[in-house]
């Protein structure tokens, strides 16, 4: 099992991928994520962070089989 | 209670036409309070000829049907309609459509607002504009 | 803008409909807010029949007219629908229709619920209800 | 010339009547109209008043010509 990395808009232009798949291993966290799917770019302040389709922080545990995504502000209505 | 992602140009005045005919009680309900938001052909003093708007399928639709939830239980409403464009839209057109029913004036007003903000503050949601020269991200939503 | 008392029942969303082809400026107002008020078939716990809707045709016309100049002006709307019924009304018909376009949600929101206070408290009509063992005054209407 | 007088809704009820019209004297105020076209009945607490088509008060002066009308609180919307 693994982890499912998805990136929207303009997070996607910056990562310059729409997601990625990484290794699980205990204790990582969303933060971690982002940094072994972006070869250590710095988040963006104003970072959005789902885990499992719910908001969560960069601080959230993630493990396998979850789903994690990084996108901007949302900018719908 | 309906929540709904539209990939096509649609009518507002003619869904909510059509949806109370299907589910209105006629009497039952002394108000409905409705918005319509819609893509301008100008923005911060630019030129828009289009627009995308990107979505994160299955994580909107769940906070869409969870926010209809929540509205319909806080103002104990008689029915909500929400519609939202995703996709390529052009200026004049709907994006997203909220119509609340409730007995009295206040839950409406107070319910549709409320559905409003979450939607430009909260629910998955991007849009892409087409300029005369390019594109760019809205970077953000203003305060309502 | 446009400010009329109806005889006869109407469809708020074919009138929105018309009003939109016949006046709109397609790509210029982002946001219309709208409230539809219907007469429900109960009130304060009683079957509710009929109505009638008196009104003071010269002092109400004006006081509409003056109240939807302030609202266009305040707010700098684009435009402005205000729709209300007079004479027989019956449970399930829609007694006023009030429609404000804008740029932007804040100012559509905040008209749109203005206009609506001032009919409700200011403008001046009078409901009469048919009960199934006879008429009364409704006394007040209750606080937005 | 005189002063026009209206009632509406429950106070056409109340009064027995949709209007009235009476003789303009110096000094009048609409609290005089109301007296003189109901016979001393007590103004209701909740009474409205308009002179010429504005809401107005009972010491609102009144003259030759205006139209002065008494009404319940307004329940339109």
């Amino acid at each position: 099992m693994s982890i499912k990395v998805r990136f929207f808009a303009s997070i996607r232009d910056l990562t310059g991928r729409a997601g990625d798949e990484i290794e699980a291993r205990p204790g990582l966290v969303a933060r971690d994520v982002w940094r072994l799917s972006t070869d250590g770019l710095e988040p963006p302040p104003t970072l959005l962070v789902s885990v499992n389709l719910e908001f969560a922080d960069l601080d959230a545990p993630v493990g396998e089989g979850d789903e994690v995504a990084f996108m901007p502000p949302v900018t719908g209505g | 209670m309906r929540v709904e992602l539209r990939q096509q140009p649609y009518d507002p005045w003619a869904e909510l036409s059509a949806h109370e005919r299907a589910h209105a009680v006629p009497g039952r309900s002394g108000a409905a309070a409705v918005f319509t938001g819609s893509m301008r052909d100008r923005n911060e003093g630019v030129t828009v000829t289009g627009m995308f708007l990107e979505h994160y399928p299955e994580m909107t639709e769940r906070h869409l049907r969870g926010l209809a939830q929540e509205a319909m239980s806080r103002w104990q409403l008689d029915d909500l309609l929400l519609l939202h464009r995703v996709g390529e839209v052009l200026p004049g057109q709907t994006i997203v459509l909220v119509a609340v029913w409730s007995a009295h004036r206040a839950a409406a007003f107070e319910a549709c607002r409320f559905l409003l903000e979450d939607l430009k503050h909260k629910t998955p949601f991007w849009k892409r504009e087409t300029l005369e020269d390019g594109e760019r991200w809205v970077e953000y939503n203003t305060p309502g």
